[in-house]
């Protein structure tokens, strides 16, 4: 390995607050990592943990989940339905040995550009102290070579 | 390798119906057109596919006549049909096949030839009626008996008109009460009703069937009353396939493989088929 | 006088093959599993089973397999069609009702078209079997027409010695004749009695049950209906089962490449035959039901010759609900008619 | 009487006074330690039923067959406390309706006493007291916290050779009287979330699926443990999603039939420690 590791983190975050905290972010001029990749939705209710193990089989290192503040959902109570799904998911992943620092939750509300930025260099740092996911990636690999189980 | 498919170039994509299309696709390599060549015959069906959606079965709409390309006509409605509706010229899409039975075309020369087909089904007999129009004079009378929903839902309008200014093609088209346009010059009314007033003669005569299960049903009986034999109905049939090839085992209708075994069959082949399985 | 392997020759035997180059697979539990598995040493290999969980099949007909890798750029796909590795393969203490499963289902991937993916594994395949010795409750391969020292799609037999201490060895293929001459020196010439073999009683009368399948009117019969209402619609029976072999094709990846695989389907499952349009021919349980025993013991009949069933049991034995080909298979032989 | 033949003659005269239409019981089994699923429409046919320490499948999936309880009519069915808290757990997902289910209850003590339970409709049990305090079998509480120990790369380890036999039989999803799904989300293909393959990736998705799926809603009777044809240790990850749910909402599936399911719920105060 002669290149440095770069880690991939893939952001699942509401169009309504941290979309709009990111884009305070970027117009502030405040510089942050650009290894994350933000897929925006409409409302964290809507961030079905499927999406999570997409991003970990396309080979994301980290995943970030983040939406309003609680009392703040544009939907009145999305995040709040959100909540209680990530506590549970969050569970059944570090159960099954997928290491709870590379799943994140966050509140990121519109005016809170610099808490993004600084996050995202946070989770960038951790993850790349962490280095790749290997352990799932080496999954997406076997399954590329023929084999007769 | 037995799954494998040929890459196939779209060469046109032509709008039917709403939510029908026709691909034109040209062989890229002359090894593939060259085994197509030697093995089309008229009915055998594909699969066609798109890497990266999967494969979908449908017949070769165009006919033995005329090999140089493949057509195929297709309503989108799952996955792999909506993307390969969402084709363009010059874009790659993959064909395995010829596969199946085909329609016995020199056992009908010297005779009458009755063609019904409705809706979406008139690509598999389209290939055939080509297939003998090609070689005119070795049929006598022919007679295409064609009807869908509404006039829009009626597909290859172009050849229709073809057809009908034909001196020596008799066409009845129809479409189904509230299916037709203010000028809508020809017939109003189901299949099956058309046909029987057509009334063509069931002597020396073989006749193509295609439709959904229910025309089938009800136009078989009218074809009966009006003389014909099992024997002489051609038909066919389909179902979910996988591998075209007879392994995947799922097409069959009591033990018969549709992927194998048809998808050509006589009337009277299906009769004897468990009619639950179907 | 005939040849026989001693197993304290096994670690010996199997240095030998892998030294001609063969991987050497046997039963093995392991992570809480019976199947087949690769081993190094005998010490490796679970010769108490009457019958490991998992079938041979496995190997021959993986649960998915990689068929065509492809990568998609606007104008033009690349393909590259993928092969079965060329590893040749030495199955040990296969029991004669999984080595008929293979000789079944070996018509079907040639029936005209021939499956590569299946021949290519078989023929680098040597089938060692051994003949049973124990039988229990849910076997039964003496119902359709096979026995526990059947050498159908064996290349090589071994009987069991009465003693325990090794085999009676005899190749019944010029395959498992050319297997034995790598080993020839380990052989030995002996007269010791083998084990008797165990009594599987004959549960049902095949003969009579194909007869009424093939009879059009139990197609509608309402036997179906009742047999399979508890049917609860897994594919646990065909996946285990040693010549069920219907499959899925399905392409893996994203936009711009992948993998088409083929995967094992099941006549059980609710979409198997479902058309786009919603027509489902089946679709019902009994119906699908009715599909399974009709298509082992009528329509494979039909087309080579041959039952599609081995007489594992492995249906009846894992079946969460105690259903099975067994059961079934006695109703229909003893059905009024 | 014995409690077979008390409910032999209860679901016969069930039958015959036409209160039910079909009852769901248990009949002998392929061997003497199995019993299998029967369906008794007729009084002569409940004479068969079976009821003994080896019932022990879970029949409340039967209930939720597609099309069975359309037509309004009643149907009885032999259950144990874990079946009860299945139907619990249906009727507040408004999967059944509780007058068309009549209990004929029973309960397996030491894994030998049969105790019939009284009562014959849902309101007639009350479980919740039972049920929360219910722990599982030991082996399976040891094996939960032997894994709770262990290091996160050998958790992984240990659930990727168990995912790995998985050959996507489904019949974990196919026992379990919760997956009453019409369509599976991994028979989805537009888009296709969970591959259908089953090479250890695509069993890990199906697995992590088929558990969250079911946090909060199991009913913890196993039957998808026993179903299982290549032993995965199902009940150890539903075990661990039953108890999250627990510490972190105090909610425990089943309790009774008016809860509202916890993932579609919420309460302002939910804990949430590991939100930054």
């Amino acid at each position: 390995m002669s290149e440095p590791f770069e880690p991939k983190i893939v952001a699942f975050v509401c169009t309504y607050c941290t979309y709009a905290g990111a884009d305070l972010a970027g117009t502030s001029r405040l510089k942050y990592a650009p290894n994350v990749r933000i897929v925006r939705l409409p409302c964290t209710g809507r961030i079905s943990p499927m999406f999570i193990l997409k991003a970990l089989q396309k080979g994301a290192d980290s995943v970030l989940v983040s939406g309003c503040h609680p009392g703040d959902c544009h939907f009145t109570a999305g995040n709040y339905h959100a909540r209680r799904r990530w506590t549970v998911f969050r569970a059944l992943l570090a159960f099954t040995g997928i290491p709870e620092e590379r799943i994140r939750f966050s509140w990121v509300s519109a005016a809170e550009g610099a808490k993004f930025a600084e996050m995202i260099n946070e989770i960038t740092d951790e993850t790349r102290k962490l280095g790749p996911f290997t352990q799932y990636q080496e999954l997406q690999k076997v399954i590329e070579t023929q084999s007769s189980y | 390798m037995i799954y494998s498919p040929f890459p196939m170039r779209v060469v046109s994509k032509r709008a039917e119906a709403p939510g029908v299309n026709t691909l034109k696709l040209e062989f890229v390599k002359e090894e593939d057109h060259e085994f197509f060549k030697a093995n089309y015959k008229t009915g055998m069906f594909g699969l066609y596919g798109i890497f990266g959606e999967g494969e979908s079965t449908f017949c070769v709409a165009s006919p033995e006549t005329r090999k140089e390309y493949i057509e195929c006509t297709f309503r989108q409605s799952g996955r792999v049909t909506s993307t390969l509706a969402s084709v363009d010229a010059g874009d790659i899409v993959t064909f395995r096949g010829p596969y199946g039975n085909r329609f016995p075309i020199e056992q009908f020369e010297g005779k009458n030839l009755l063609f019904i087909a409705g809706g979406i089904a008139l690509p598999p007999t389209r290939s055939v009626i080509w297939s003998c129009l090609d070689q005119r004079e070795k049929y006598r009378d022919v007679t295409i008996v064609y009807g869908a929903r509404t006039v829009a839902d009626l597909v290859y309008k172009n050849e229709l008109d073809e057809w009908k200014k034909r001196d020596d093609v008799r066409l009845v088209l129809t479409v189904d009460p509230g299916g037709e346009t203010p000028d809508w010059q020809d017939h109003v009314g189901f299949v099956p009703t058309v046909l029987e007033q057509a009334a063509p003669s069931p002597e020396n005569t073989i006749a193509v069937l295609c439709g959904p299960p229910i025309m089938i049903k009800f136009t078989l009986a009218a074809l009966q009353k009006l003389g014909f034999t099992a024997e002489n109905v051609y038909t066919t049939l389909e179902n979910r396939m996988k591998c075209g090839v007879g392994k995947c085992g799922r097409c069959n209708v009591g033990s018969v493989y549709i992927c194998k075994e048809g998808p050509v069959f006589t009337a009277a082949e299906v009769q004897a088929m468990p009619q639950a399985d179907l | 006088m005939t040849r026989i392997l001693l197993r304290n020759k096994l670690d010996d035997c199997i240095a030998a093959w892998q030294k001609a180059g063969f991987s050497v697979l046997a039963p093995v539990r392991r992570h809480e599993m019976s199947s087949f598995g690769e081993v190094q040493k005998a010490s490796d290999m679970a010769f108490d089973l009457v019958l490991p969980e998992r079938t041979i099949k496995d190997h021959f007909f993986p649960q998915t397999e990689p068929l065509i890798k492809y990568k998609i750029s606007k104008h033009q796909i690349d393909s590259e069609t993928m092969t079965p590795p060329d590893q040749k393969r030495v199955f040990f203490g296969v029991r004669p009702c999984d080595a008929s499963g293979l000789a079944i289902d070996d018509p079907l991937f040639g029936w005209d078209y021939k499956d590569d993916y299946w021949f290519k594994r078989r023929e680098n395949s040597v089938i060692v079997t051994i003949v049973c010795t124990e039988a229990d409750d849910f076997c039964m391969c003496t119902s359709v027409k096979l026995s526990p020292d059947s050498a159908k799609g064996a290349d090589v037999l071994l009987r069991p010695l009465l003693n325990g201490a090794g085999w009676q060895v005899e190749a019944v293929s010029e395959r498992g004749t050319a297997l034995l001459e790598t080993i020839s020196p380990l052989l030995q010439e002996n007269s010791e009695p083998t084990a008797p073999l165990p009594q599987v009683a004959e549960k049902f009368d095949v003969e009579k049950v194909m007869e009424w399948l093939a009879d059009p009117a139990s197609f509608e019969s309402q036997f179906w209906k009742d047999i399979a209402l508890r049917c609860v619609g897994c594919g646990s029976c065909t996946f285990l089962c040693p010549t069920c072999h219907c499959f899925d094709i399905q392409d893996e990846g994203d936009t711009y490449q992948g993998i088409r695989r083929k995967n094992w389907d099941s006549c059980s499952f609710a979409n198997f035959t479902m058309h786009t349009s919603g027509h489902n021919p089946r679709n019902t349980q009994s119906t699908r039901w009715r599909q399974r025993i009709m298509h082992k013991f009528n329509y494979y009949r039909g087309k080579f010759g041959v039952n599609s069933c081995s007489g594992c049991g492995r249906c009846t034995r894992q079946c969460p609900v105690d259903m099975g080909i067994t059961e079934t298979l006695q109703a229909i032989s003893t059905l009024p008619r | 009487m014995g409690i077979q033949e008390q409910y032999r003659s209860e679901a016969a005269a069930l039958l015959s006074s036409g209160e039910v239409k079909l009852v769901i019981g248990f009949g002998a089994g392929s061997t003497a330690d199995r019993r299998r699923p029967l369906f008794a429409r007729t009084p002569d046919e409940a004479q068969k039923f079976v009821l003994d320490a080896a019932c022990i499948a879970n029949l409340s999936t039967y209930l939720v067959t597609e099309g069975l309880l359309s037509d309004g009519k009643k149907v009885a069915v032999f259950l144990k406390p874990d079946g009860i808290r299945s139907i619990n757990i249906l009727i507040s997902e408004a999967q059944l309706k509780p007058e068309q289910v009549v209990i004929l209850g029973y309960a397996i003590e030491n894994g030998k006493e049969i105790t019939p339970l009284e009562g014959r409709n849902i309101s007639d049990f009350s479980i919740g007291e039972q049920i929360r305090s219910l722990t599982p079998p030991p082996h399976i509480l040891q094996e939960a916290e032997r894994i709770e120990e262990m290091s996160a790369t050998e958790r992984f380890e240990f659930w990727k050779e168990h995912f790995a036999k998985c050959i996507k039989c489904y019949a974990c999803r196919q026992v379990c009287p919760m997956c009453y799904c019409r369509r599976c989300i991994v028979d989805v293909n537009q888009p296709q979330w969970v591959s259908t393959s089953s090479h250890t990736l695509g069993n890990f998705e199906w697995n992590l699926v088929r558990a969250f799926h079911l946090a909060g809603r199991c009913a913890a009777c196993g039957a998808c443990d026993r179903a299982c044809p290549v032993n995965i240790p199902l009940r150890l990850v539903n075990y661990r999603m039953g108890k999250e749910v627990i510490d972190a909402f105090d909610y425990c599936a089943g309790e009774n039939s008016n809860q509202k399911p916890v993932l579609a719920s919420f309460k302002q105060d939910d804990p949430e420690t590991f939100i930054l």
